[in-house]
Order: C-alpha cells, then structure tokens, then sequence
C-alpha cells in the first residue's frame, strides 16, 4: 500500500513538518554515491527537511537490509535507495513502506512492486546505445572488444549489456564482444581483470565499462601499458576521476549523466511522494527546483535525461 | 631441510647444498609455479611473451609478496597478523592523501611516512599481544574491525583518483629497470633483507627458536616479548610499504582497499611451507607462494577455467600444502625414530 | 679434594613456595670456586626449584642469594646467564625445529663479517664441543626426533660452551650410558681445575661419590647438612635424606596370588621397545624398573591405549584389547597412574568433583544427563577414602600440593573398580607422608586381590613394594626377578647392561 | 577408616554467579538494552527486537557449534563459506525443480560432508585447525561461487521466504528463534550436562589429559565440525529465504563476525572455558550496539570500530584477570604444550597449539 499514511511510528511524520529523507547507498566509498548524495543532500535542505546517508561497507544485498530495517523501525518519511539485488531487499522495502515510508529507488532499481518510484538516470536504450556508438566510432566499427562489468549480479549493468548486445549483433556486425569479465566495484579487481583481459585476447580492440570504478581501473591499466592507442576504453564514468586519462589520450570519451542531479532528482521526488503530490502513477508530475519540473512515466519511473558525453573538449568544465 | 640422521653426514657442502634446494620445500611450490606459467604461456603465447604479460607476471604479485613476506615473520614466531588488510587500506590512504594535502611533497617522504605509520600499527598489535598475553589471533581480529573502521570513517566516500597523485609517483607503479617493474625490485629487495636476516642474524634465528618452543625460550633467556613485537612491527610496515605500493600501483584508492586480503597473506605463507605454528619455513617460500597464488589467479582464465572457480583452487592448494608437510613430517619423524634401533 | 678457592654461590634460608605448595622452606647452599658441589636429596626436596631460582627463573620469596660475595636478584634467565651462570634443567629445553648447533649458539653465534653468522665457525665450535664430549652427532642436523640422552648432551654442550663461572647440572646423567657419563665427568673435571664452581645434582650415590668432592642434603624444602664427601658414607645420606628409617615407608603386605590378570605378548614398537611379553596376576605388585629413558612409561602407554604398538597382544582377564583406545582399555578394566600428572593425569583447571568422576562420568549420567550435584555426590566418597586435602569439591586441583593431586589421581582410577591398576612413578615429587600412604594403599589395594603394574625409577620402592621386578633397558626386558633375587645389584646390572639374557 | 566428607562449593551460590564472566555480559547486555529503550528514539519500537533477532539469528545459530569447537581449543573459520555453499545449493536445487524442504535437506547434508572434511583434517590427521579453516573457507566458498557464477537465484516461492520472516503469532519474535531455541537447548544439554560437553571442555584444558581419561579426543572433534557442518547449512538455508536470494557471496565475512561475538560472550580462544549462555549474550550484545547505533545514524565504520574495541578490551580483561589470580598464586604458568618431544612424535592427536 504506497498510499497508506499511518507514518506516526515515532518519526516526525506528515506533510507540512520537515520531511526526514535517508539515501542508502549501494556501498560506502563510493564516489559516484557520494556525488549523487550531495546532490540529495542540497534538494533536502532547499526544502528544509532532514537528510541522512547511511549504508554498508559492501555492495551486498544483505548488508543493506538493516539499513532498510532501521529506517522503518525509525519511521523516517521517505528512503532513497540504489539496489544491490533486485529481490533480495525487496521484502524489506515493502516492510518499511508499511511502516509508513516512501521508496524512492534510484541509480539501481528493484522490482517495480517493492517501490513506490524509480528515478532513471537515462532510459536503459540510451545508455546502452551510447556505449555502443562510443566504442563502434573509436575502433572503426569493427574488431573484439570486452565488457567490464561491476558485481556479477548487478541489475542495471545487466540489463545495459543484454541491450548492448542486441545493439551489436543488429546494428554492428563487425564487432565482436568475445567476453565479459566482473570486476566486483572493486579497484584492484577491476584492474586486474583488465590485465587478464589483455593478455586473453591479444586483439583486443576495446574495452566498455558501464561502471566508474572499472572504466577507471582499465583506463589506468592501459594507460601505463603497450595496449595504449592500439585498445580503446570507454563506458561510463566521473570527469574526476578520467580526467587524467583523456587528457593523456588513453580514453577519447566517455559518458554519463550528472550524478548529482541525479540525487537531488530522487529527494525532490521523495519529497513530492511524502506530501501526497504524487503516488507513482503514469502521468503525476512535480516540480524539482532548479532542474525544472518532471512527470511520472511507465512503471512509476522518472527520467533524468539523456546521458552526456564528455571528451577533451569538454571535460575542464566538470567537476564531479 | 637436512635430513642426516644422528651420525655426521660425510657429504661435501655443495652436495648438501644441492640436495637441501632439491629436497626443500620452497623449490617443490617453485616447481608449481613454472608449471603454471607453462602451462598458461602454451595456452596463450603473450602470457609470458609479451611486454606487458613479462610486467605483470612479475608486477602483480609485489603487494602480495610483501604481506606474506611480513606474514611469514610473524607466523614464525607463533603468532598471525590478521590486520595487515586494515593496515594496507590505512596506509595507502594516508598516502593518497599525503599527496593531495601537500602538494610537491617528496615521494621517499611518502614512503617513509607510510611504512612508519604501518609500523606504529603493527606496535599496537605487537604490544597488545606480547604485554596483554592474549592470542595474536583474537588480537588482531579486533584490530582488522578497527583500523579499517578507522579508515572509513576518515575517508569516508572520499576517493583519491590518480589525478591526485603526481606522475612520478604513478609512474612507478610501471616503470620498469631492465624489464623488470621497479614495485617488484622494491619487494625483492625487501624480501632479501628481510630473508638475509632471518637466515643469518642472531635477532633472526630467535623469531625461529621462539616459534618453536616460546617456553624453552623463556628459560634460554631470549627477550621473547621484545622479539615480538618487532616482528609485529616489521609486519606492519611492510603492509605499510604494501599500502603505498598499492596506491602507486592502482593509482584509485577507496576505505575498501585491501579487503579480505589477510587470509591470502596466510595463505600464501602457509603454501610457502611456513609451519602456522611458527619455528619453521621461510620468508623465501612465503614470497613465493604469494607468487603463487597471484599468477594462478591470472592463469586459470587462460587456462579456461571460469574465474569464479579461483577460490576454490586456492583453497585445495592450502590444503594440499598442508597435508604434504604433515605427511613428510610424519615420514621423518618415523625414519628418525628408526633410526634410533640402528644406533 | 680440599680447600678449593672463594665462595663463588652463596644461598641463605631462601624460601619458595607455588601458592599453597612450599616448594622450599629454606634452602641454603654455599659452594666455592674450583670444586664439584653435589646436591642431593628425595623426588620433590626441592633441588630443581633451587636451581631454578639460581637462574633467574623463579625469584625468591625470601632469604639471601648472593654470587661472589655480592647480593643478586635475577629477574629473568638472561640476566643469570649475563652474569656468568650456567644451567643445565632437569627437562630438556630444547628448539625442535632448530638445529642442534643453532640450539647451543642462540643468541651468542659466533658473528662474521657483517654481523652475520658464521655458520662455518659454528659447526667447527659444536663438533669440537661433541668431541670434547666424546659424541658423534651430526652438527646440522635438526633437534626434533633426538633421544633423549642426545637432547641432554646438547644441553650439557650448550652449558659448557657458555664460559661460566657458574655451571649447575639438574640431574644430567640420569639417561647417560656409562661411557657418556664418564666423558661428562672428565670434562667436568677439568672446568673444575680451571677454578670454576659446579653443582652436579644426581640420584645415583656412586655418581656423587665418584665426582664430587662436597654434598649438600636437603629434604622437604629444607636444609639439612652439607659435608666434604671424603667424610661422609651413602648410608649417612640416605639417612639423612630420608629422615627414618626406610623400612616403614614400603609397609608391604603378602597377598594372595592368583590368575593372571594383565597378558602382555610379544609387544613391539619401532624405535620404542621391543618384544615385550609378560603377565601381572590377581594380587600381584610386578615393578618395571630401569634407568629413565629405558622405555618403561611407553610400554605401559602401549599396553594402556594411549599409544599404539605394531604389533602383539594385550590380554585382560583372557580377553584382547583393542589397541589404541583407552577407552577400550578402561571398558576391559584397567586403570592408568601416568608419571606426569599435571600433564597427564589431571585436568588441574578443573574441580576435584569434575577429576574424580572424569572416567566414570558417563556411568553416572541419568539418561545422558549429568549433573554437577551428581559428580560431586560420586566423587566426594572417593575423595573422602584417600583423604584428599581440600575445603570443597569445587575447588581446583591447580592449588594442590603434588601429594593431594596424586591422591585425586588414584581416586579417580579407583573410582572405576579396575581389576589391573597401572602407576607410572606412584610417588614421584610426594613428600614422605603421603608417599607412606600411597605404598600403603597400594599394597592394601593388592592385597584386595586387585593386579598392579608398576613403573618406579627409586630402587627403594621397587624392591620393597614388588613382588616381581621387569627390569627395562633401552626397550628390551632384561631380567625377570622374583622379590628373593631382586636386590640392587641384579636390578642395576640388568637396567645398565644390554648383554644380560632375558630371564 | 572414617572417610572424610566434604562441602560441594568453597563459596556460596550468589558469589559464583556474580563473579562468573557470562555475568558480566548478560549484565552489560541488560544495561546496554535499557539504556537504549530510554535514549534511542525508536528503539522501543515493536520493530526492534524483530529486526534484532533476524539479523542475529544466523550468528546465534552458528555461536551454538562455535562455542563447542573454541572449547575444545580448535576454530573453524569456514562457517560463512559452508552458509554460502548451502544458500547457492538450495538456490541452484530449487531451480533445477526441487521442492524447498528437500532441496534444505539436501542442503544440510553437504554442510555435514564440509564439516566432516574440516573434522577429519583436524581430528584423523592431527593438522591445525586454522590452517585448515583457511583452506577449506576459500574452497567451500570456491565452489559455492563457481557454482552459481553471475547468477543469482531469487524465485523463491512465497509460501517459504514469508515463513523466514513471519512472526510468532502477533509477537515481535521471528519465527526463527524457535529452532534456534530448541538447537540452543540441545547444545546447551550437550555441552553443560552430558559426558561428552565434559569431555568437550577437558580437551581444551588439558587434551593430553583428557585422552588419558579415555576421552576420545579426535572423535570428539570430528562430531563438533560435522554439527559445524550442519547448522550453518541450516544458517545458510534460512539467509538464503530471508533475503530470498542464493548467491556465491552470501554471509561474507559473518565467521569473523560469529568468532567475535563467541569470545565476547566470555569463551577462552585458548580453549576450556565459556558457557552457551554467555555467548548467546554476547551475539544479541552487539546486535542491541549495532541496531542502537544505527538508529543513531552512526555508520557502519564507527560500529566497527566499537565493536572490535569491546572485542580487544572483553579479551584483554579476561587476561588479566587470570593474570592477577595467577600471580596471586604464585604460579608460574607452564604452558599447555608439553616441552618433551616425544608425545607428539607418539600420538598425532595431541596437535601443540597456543
Ligand atoms: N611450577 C610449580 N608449581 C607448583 N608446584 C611446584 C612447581 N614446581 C615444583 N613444584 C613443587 O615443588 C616441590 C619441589 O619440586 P622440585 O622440582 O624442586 O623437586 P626436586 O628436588 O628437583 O625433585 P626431583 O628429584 O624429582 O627432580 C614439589 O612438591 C613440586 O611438586
Ligand atoms: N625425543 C624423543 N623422541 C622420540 N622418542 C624418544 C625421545 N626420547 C626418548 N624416546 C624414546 O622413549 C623411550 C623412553 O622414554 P621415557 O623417558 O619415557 O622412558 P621411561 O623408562 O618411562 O623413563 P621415566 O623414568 O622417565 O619414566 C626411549 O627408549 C626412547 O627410545
Ligand atoms: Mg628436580
Ligand atoms: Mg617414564
């Protein structure tokens, strides 16, 4: 029941008093959560209500249900999560929406009937073709290239690949994805995978990682190695964090949307669900300060927009 | 090990000396570990012939290398370090953070810093357990929360990024003097202190004689407690040392840095041949096992093994370590027992 | 053998004790430069602890303790060895995993170049320390699997290479050939001459006599005379030692012999002992004697289960028993005695009520369940008939003397209503008393009709206690002697001489 | 001969309980507890305890074998791997068409064949147990990985991951706590009031002694890590419908997380000492800290960092209580392992450890 609003269970419920929202993370030390939560932590104060962070060391489902479980027990109004397993926190989140607390998901989504909302940071299409139209301009079309992925069952990186795929095989013929390798989120995974990568596939063209930590770790790995210019790394990542390696020539361009918009998005949207301004339903629209208003679409889920592209042209002006 | 028995061997010293490499335990995982690397270069002719394949064949396993080195020392004296993990992270933070703090600061001051703060680490952990009398083991479990506790709550979601660091430090993770990467000599360098000095110094071979019988050296008259905490201290800075590598090497570093990397560091030892219940082994065969362990880890890809069977691999190695020294073990023994009605 | 030089060690009226066991009352000890200083007296006089406070392992609880004229309170072993004191313990302290050269250098090898070792000069300094005394061992091999008169050979190496002004030597001998304990003697000798002082500390009278030139008699923790050796007879210090006469400490009564209880056939074990076969019967006392290390504790492990054996039988009342259990062993009806009973024989962080009822604990349980009331209701008649010593059954065995341990020991077997008690060294470290009391009880437990194998390393007790005497050299049974033939002599000529036909 | 007769305690009754360490942690638990109810908003909340005991139900499960094993001086660090080997079975098993009780069943006799593995290294081969654990905490959780690889198995039938969370009735408890109940009055019956719990604590206080008293040392162990075995297969079952997902990286890290509640709850890692009651206080100790500070918004960091503190300190007292009652009798402690070599050549059982 989404629209339940029994929410006095010891936190300062109701709309109009200051609306208490809690970002759970998919892991601490993270830095892309850390810029999205910034984000959420700027909404929440513009309209005055109380944030909190919170989360596990690890990006493990099962370290995430108690937070989910403190929130409830805490009767906080509204919990902004990005989902390590689609089900496995599932159950928790539908307890805490008993208790009276709206989910907003957001970065990772879960199934749609454990939320009340998704925030979509760019369609699934968009950010899979950009990927796809990124390593298909940089290796002239044609050639093996790899994914490096993050956990094994992440559920927005799986999904990116399985569109990815489709992608390839219908539209890029020449270009052969000969294996995808996991690099847990982790930086010495994540580069070590790439060495592995490397030496597996001697004509290798390209490397897509659709997560900032692994698009890092392989862009470091090539940048020191023989595979410089000859493989090309590309997917998703942080100005900050590849700044370095666009500037050096190792990356070309890469992409993605503005993580901190992306969290102040997901707050003003918790907010609008705290106060009964919306319930999730296709068409519902609310308006999200600076960035404007935005309407509810299939599924209960908002988007951000399209993914954006940064390159050596562009990447100076970012800082994130 | 020699294996004479009571009487004099006749042998001259250089037949002993082949017959000890031979018959040693160290030279069987090094035999191991050339299979392996055959094994996967015939699969894939870069893993050992090309440039980058050569560099990280031997880069790789540096940080390993110098945990287990650390881990070695301490197992010998009949104690285990599970913080080294914690301590690693700590490190290759402070690092990081060195960098972006004080900009132009000297690298061999960064390096300093971060091996003197692993060794202030390691004192703790030394201190706890030679003055508090309570098992390395409990000691160090509740270090390993702390410090990297410590860590996340200093760093937070706070990542340093390779930008942050300069590129002569960065560089150093690849450079290479005669092919061989710079981090590599810096661990063999390390390992050969540290191995030179357990073989030949007095301070060295009282970690063994402690290890093998902390009672009988408390009646020898050996500064037990001091000796202990030195190795301690000597296992935290090497993981200090290892913090700063990893910083130098990954050039990304988050509080995660160095999860769960302890009990490879045991492990490591443990299939070099160093007995968990101290007074034998080597750091020679600890190194070695952690190269081990390192390039199986990349192998078995190649070799077609799907990765996620990787742990499972390390663990049947462990075991299989195990179990062969206790089956020489008992030969031994047996023989020496025998040996005994000849005499 | 006279006026030797100054007074290198001077103890005064020291005391020691280890909670409520007073391990020394007042131990005095005076002896001087260039002369052999015997120790002598009973198992648990208190020899070893003075010793040990002498090195700095146990610190005083009192008296005077003074070295070369000069008050000294060592804190630690390092400090006794700096000051120029050698010490060779009763148990051997040695690095298994080292090698027997690196077990004698620790902490003092001789440095090269660069203060690394010099292995080279340190095999040379052993095997001139092995030929000195007269033994052909291999310098680098390790010390795990050495005998253990091997082991006390590096021990007395290790002591004699440190250059001590000071060397004492805790029972060296006692598992010596005659060959090796005459080259130790030579050696000793000539520290002597060259002017430094030696305590030798030994059970064997013809030993003292041979070596030393003064002794020094304690008992019970206490002092009781010190003369020149030329001056005094064996039968004074026995005297003296003991503090009666001996006769009533073995108040053996005749039983009545009947069938054989324990059957031990053909019992062999590599590198152990060899070709053991022999019988205990009802009411029987059969005595294995032999000097320490001959093998005899292990053929009672063998035969009880702790260890395993490759190959023969044991019988028990006509019945095999399965090898390599004890419980198989304590089913058929044997009791074990171990010699070590702080190791061995008791879980001594455990309460008397928890040691006593720890074999027949599972008799005692009500449909699996036991109870602390219920162990302490079995345990404290047992307690009360060997009048164990201690305010209540949940007290530790930890804070027991020796004696009340072994009394703990003894009820706990009795409480299982063996029909063969083994006792390894019944009463080893007991003071005069209680030992009195265990041979009294043995002799009456016998005489009950109960088979008792003994293993004793004092002559006294096995010839007054046995009614058959084992006689054990390095694992072969060298003599069969009936209670008339054993006498000190056949008993020591068959635990010395291999060449003796077993009888 | 007038047999002596003797008292059955030194001290009475009220003295032992209060000097007993389990004391001190219930104490502290109880007090940690009720400050919590008065000054943690929330914490008074019904969902408190529910949540509590369904986090801690799966270390409680295990703390129960734990105990045991670290009473008789041995650790079994591959707990957590055996959980995660017995979650990607059943997942995997489920898949495949196996109803959920079978697949369980299914499940738990593999964690009985890990434990036996663990049991039969220690026990039969006489090699140290934490280097074994090592080995077999990479290998259980090796195959367990291996086996699922980039899958994870979340269909579970709804009938079964409810059951995980349902409530007793319209209590606060989760179900859970029933079986963890009636195994918790079994192990303690097994450990406080039978031959073979006695037999348990000899072997950590003196196994030399223990196996002279007829205590058969190794079977002894072999039972403990094949109950290991099993009740974290059964640990493994119940996280795996909790969460409703089977994974290769289920639990990890919990063994360290199980090892340090058990030595908080007063057990001697040296072995010989502690009481079921102590550890179960020990696990829902730093289950009230973590729930409590978590309320509090404080992160996961500074939790571990409070925890490992206790751990340290609870450890470190402990030691030098025994220090100070060891020094006030005068005891110069020799340690356990016997200086003469011969045992050990003599019987594989008696494994020198400390
Ligand atoms: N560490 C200890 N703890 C408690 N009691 C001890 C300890 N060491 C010795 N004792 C007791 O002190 C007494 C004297 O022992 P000590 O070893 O000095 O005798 P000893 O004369 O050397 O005997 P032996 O001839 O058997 O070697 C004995 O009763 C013994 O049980
Ligand atoms: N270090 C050792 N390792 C293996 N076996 C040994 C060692 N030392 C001695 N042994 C064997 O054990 C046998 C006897 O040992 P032990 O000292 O227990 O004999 P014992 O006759 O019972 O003496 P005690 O008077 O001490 O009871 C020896 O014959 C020897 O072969
Ligand atoms: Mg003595
Ligand atoms: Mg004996």
């Amino acid at each position: 029941g989404g629209s339940s609003d029994g929410g006095d269970k010891g936190g300062s419920g109701g709309s109009g008093k200051s609306v208490s929202v809690t970002f759970l993370p998919k892991n601490l030390g993270n830095p892309y959560f850390d810029t999205s939560d910034k984000g959420g932590k700027t909404a929440v104060s513009e309209f005055g209500g109380k944030f909190a962070e919170v989360g596990p060391e690890k990006a493990s489902p099962d370290a995430q249900v108690p937070f989910i479980n403190t929130a409830a027990q805490q009767g906080i109004n509204a919990l902004v999560v990005s989902a390590n397993d689609p089900k496995a926190i599932g159950d928790a989140l539908n307890e805490a929406r008993d208790a009276g607390t709206k989910v907003v998901t957001f970065d990772s989504d879960t199934d749609p009937k454990y939320r009340d909302l998704f925030i979509n940071q760019a369609t699934a299409e968009g950010i899979a073709k950009v990927q796809v139209d990124m390593i298909a301009k940089q290796i002239g079309d044609k050639g093996d290239i790899a994914i490096l992925s993050a956990a094994a069952n992440a559920t927005n990186q799986n999904a990116w690949i399985d569109l990815m795929k489709q992608d390839l095989s219908a539209n890029h013929p020449n270009i052969k994805l000969v294996d995808t390798v996991y690099g847990n989120d982790d930086d010495q995974t994540s580069f070590d995978k790439t060495s592995a990568l490397l030496q597996k596939y001697p004509n290798l063209k390209g490397i897509v990682s659709p997560t900032t930590v692994g698009i890092a770790a392989a862009a470091r790995y090539v940048s020191d190695s023989e595979f410089k210019g000859k493989v090309q790394v590309t997917g998703l990542g942080t100005p900050n964090q590849m700044r370095k390696y666009v500037e050096d020539g190792t990356v070309q361009a890469f992409a993605l949307w503005n993580p901190e918009d992306l969290g102040y998005l997901a707050a003003f949207a918790a907010k609008a669900l705290v106060d009964g301004k919306i319930t999730g339903k296709e068409g519902d629209t609310f308006s999200a300060g600076k960035l404007g208003d935005f309407t509810v679409g299939k599924d209960a889920t908002v988007l951000l927009g399209d993914p954006f592209q940064f390159n050596k042209s562009n990447i100076a002006k970012f800082n994130f | 090990m020699t294996d004479t028995l009571v009487a004099p061997s006749r042998r001259s010293t250089a037949q002993r000396v082949v017959s000890t490499i031979l018959t040693s335990r160290e030279s069987a995982i090094a035999f191991v570990l050339i299979l392996v690397v055959a094994a996967a270069t015939l699969n894939t002719n870069s893993f050992l012939f090309s440039e980058d394949g050569w560099r990280d064949l031997l880069l790789t396993p540096a940080i390993l290398l110098l945990l287990a080195t650390g881990q070695a020392v301490v197992i010998i004296t009949r104690n285990v370090d599970l913080s080294v993990g914690s301590t690693l992270a700590l490190t290759a933070y402070l690092t990081g953070r060195l960098f972006v703090d004080n900009p132009g600061i000297p690298i061999i001051l960064v390096v300093l810093i971060g091996m003197l703060a692993g060794a202030g680490l390691g004192l703790i952990n030394g201190l706890l357990v030679a003055l508090g009398r309570v098992p390395a083991l409990v000691i160090t479990l509740g270090t390993l929360y702390i410090y990297r506790g410590v860590v996340l709550s200093w760093a937070g979601s706070n990542r340093i990024n390779a930008s942050d660091m300069p590129d002569g430090f960065l560089s150093l993770g690849t450079k290479s003097i005669l092919t061989i990467p710079v981090l590599t000599i810096l661990a063999l360098v390390v390992l050969g202190i540290v191995g030179y000095y357990l073989r030949t110094a007095r301070g060295g071979r009282e970690l063994y004689a402690i290890g093998s019988d902390p009672d009988a050296a408390n009646l020898y008259g050996l500064k037990v407690r001091r000796r202990v905490i030195g190795a301690f201290v000597l296992c935290g800075a090497l993981a200090g040392l290892a913090g700063v590598v990893y910083a130098a090497r990954y050039g990304t570093i988050s509080s995660g840095a160095g999860q769960d990397i302890e009990l490879q560091a045991v492990g490591a030892a443990v299939i070099g041949g160093v007995a968990i219940f101290g007074g034998s082994g080597s750091v020679w065969g600890a190194a070695i096992g952690a190269w081990l362990l390192i390039t199986i880890n990349r192998a078995l890809p190649i070799l077609g093994v799907q990765d996620f069977w990787q742990q499972a691999v390390v663990g049947a190695l462990i075991l299989g370590a195990i179990v062969l020294d206790r089956v020489l073990a008992t030969r031994r023994s047996r023989k020496l027992v025998e040996a005994r009605d000849i005499a | 053998m006279n006026a030797s030089g100054p007074v290198a060690l001077q103890l005064e009226q020291v005391r020691k004790s280890f909670g409520p066991v007073v391990a020394l009352r007042s131990g005095s000890l005076t002896v001087h430069s260039g002369s052999i200083h015997a120790l002598v007296g009973e198992n648990g006089a208190g020899k070893s602890t003075l010793v040990k406070i002498v090195a700095g392992v146990y610190q005083r609880d009192g008296g005077e303790f003074l070295l070369h004229g000069e008050s000294v309170d060592f804190s630690s072993t390092a400090a006794s060895k700096d000051a120029g004191i050698a010490v060779i313990y009763q148990e051997p302290t040695l690095f298994p995993d080292l090698s027997v050269t690196e077990n004698i250098f620790m902490g003092r090898q001789p440095l090269g170049a660069g203060r690394r070792i010099d292995r080279k000069a340190m095999h040379e300094e052993a095997l001139g320390l092995f030929s000195r005394l007269g033994v052909n061992l291999d310098p680098r091999r390790l010390a795990e699997g050495l005998s253990i008169a091997d082991q006390q050979i590096i021990e007395i190496a290790k002591a004699i290479s440190l250059d001590a002004s000071v060397l004492i030597m805790d029972e060296p001998t006692a598992a010596l050939s005659g060959v090796e304990v005459e080259r130790l003697f030579a050696v000793a000798r000539s520290l002597r001459d060259e002017g430094r002082a030696l305590v030798f500390i030994s059970h064997r009278f013809d030993e003292v006599f041979a070596l030393c030139d003064t002794v020094t008699v304690m008992r019970d923790g206490d002092y009781i005379s010190t003369d020149p050796i030329a001056e005094t007879t064996s039968s004074q210090i026995v005297a003296k030692m003991v503090g009666r006469e001996v006769g009533d400490l073995f108040p053996k009564t005749p039983a009545e012999i009947g069938e054989p209880v324990l059957t031990v056939k053909q019992l062999e074990s590599a590198g152990v002992f060899h070709d053991i076969s022999f019988d205990v019967r009802a009411g029987e006392i059969v005595a294995l004697a032999g000097l320490v290390g001959a093998g005899r504790s292990e053929i009672a492990r063998a035969i009880f289960g702790v260890d395993g054996y490759d190959s023969g039988t044991v019988e028990l009342n006509g019945k095999v028993v399965r090898p390599r259990s004890p419980r198989a062993a304590i089913r058929s009806g044997m009791g074990f005695v171990p010699e070590d009973r702080r190791q061995q024989g008791l879980v001594t962080e455990a309460s008397v009520a928890h040691n006593v009822a720890a074999v027949i604990r599972s008799r005692i349980a009500r449909w699996g369940l036991l109870t602390n009331g219920s162990e302490t209701r079995t345990a404290g008649p047992w307690a009360g008939r060997l009048e164990v010593k201690t305010n209540a059954l949940d007290m530790h065995a930890t804070t027991m003397s020796g004696g009340n341990q072994q009394k703990v020991v003894i009820a706990k077997w009795l409480a299982t209503q063996p029909s063969l008690l083994i006792i390894d060294e019944p009463t080893r470290g007991i003071d005069i008393g209680t030992k009195a009391e265990v041979h009294r009880l043995i002799s009456e437990l016998a005489g009950q009709g109960m088979a008792i194998l003994m293993i004793s390393s004092e002559l006294p007790e096995v010839l007054g206690m046995a009614d058959r005497v084992l006689v054990v050299h390095e694992g072969h049974i060298t003599a069969n002697l009936d209670r008339a033939d054993a006498t000190p002599e056949s008993v020591m000529t068959a635990a010395t001489n291999t060449m003796e036909v077993p009888a | 001969m007038t047999a002596r007769t003797y008292a059955a305690h030194a001290k009475p009754l009220w003295q032992r309980a209060l000097l007993a360490r389990e004391f001190a942690i219930i104490a502290l638990l109880v007090v940690v507890y009720m400050y919590s109810r008065s000054e943690v908003p929330a914490f008074d909340g019904p969902l408190t305890i529910y949540y509590l005991l369904l986090d801690a139900a799966a270390i409680l499960l295990i703390a129960l074998p734990m105990t045991m094993i670290i009473i008789t001086g041995e650790i079994d660090l591959s707990v957590a791997s055996t959980v995660a080997l017995s979650s990607v079975l059943v997942g995997d098993l489920h898949q495949h068409g196996m109803s959920i009780p079978m697949a369980g069943l299914v499940a738990i006799l593999a964690g009985v064949v890990c434990g036996a593995f663990n049991g039969f290294l220690v026990a039969y081969v006489g090699l140290p147990s934490l280097a074994v654990t090592i080995g077999t905490l990479a290998l259980y959780r090796g195959i367990a990985v291996g086996t699922l690889g980039t899958k994870a198995v979340t269909d579970f039938p709804e009938k079964w991951t409810d059951l995980a969370k349902q409530h007793i009735g319209d209590s606060s408890y989760p179900v859970i706590v029933i079986p963890f109940i009636v195994l918790a009055i079994l192990f303690a019956l097994l450990l406080h009031f039978t031959s073979f719990g006695r037999g348990v604590y000899d072997i950590g206080l003196n196994s030399e002694a223990a196996h002279f008293t007829g205590v058969n040392v190794a079977r002894t162990k072999f039972i403990l890590f094949v109950l290991s075995g099993a009740v974290s297969a059964f640990a493994g079952i119940y996280i795996t419908l909790r969460y409703g997902s089977a994974r290769g990286d289920n639990a990890t890290g919990l063994e360290l997380q199980v090892i340090a509640a058990v030595l908080l709850g007063g057990v001697s890692i040296f072995g010989g000492r502690g009481a079921l009651h102590g550890v179960i206080a020990g696990v829902l100790l730093i289950g009230v800290i973590s729930s409590a500070l978590r309320l509090e918004d404080v992160t996961v960091n500074v939790i571990n960092i409070i925890i490992g503190l206790l751990l340290v300190l609870s450890v470190m007292s402990t030691s030098f209580l025994s220090l100070a009652t060891r020094a006030s009798a005068g005891m110069k402690k020799r340690s356990s392992k016997s200086s003469d070599a011969r045992q050990q050549l003599a019987s594989a059982h008696h494994e020198g450890k400390n």
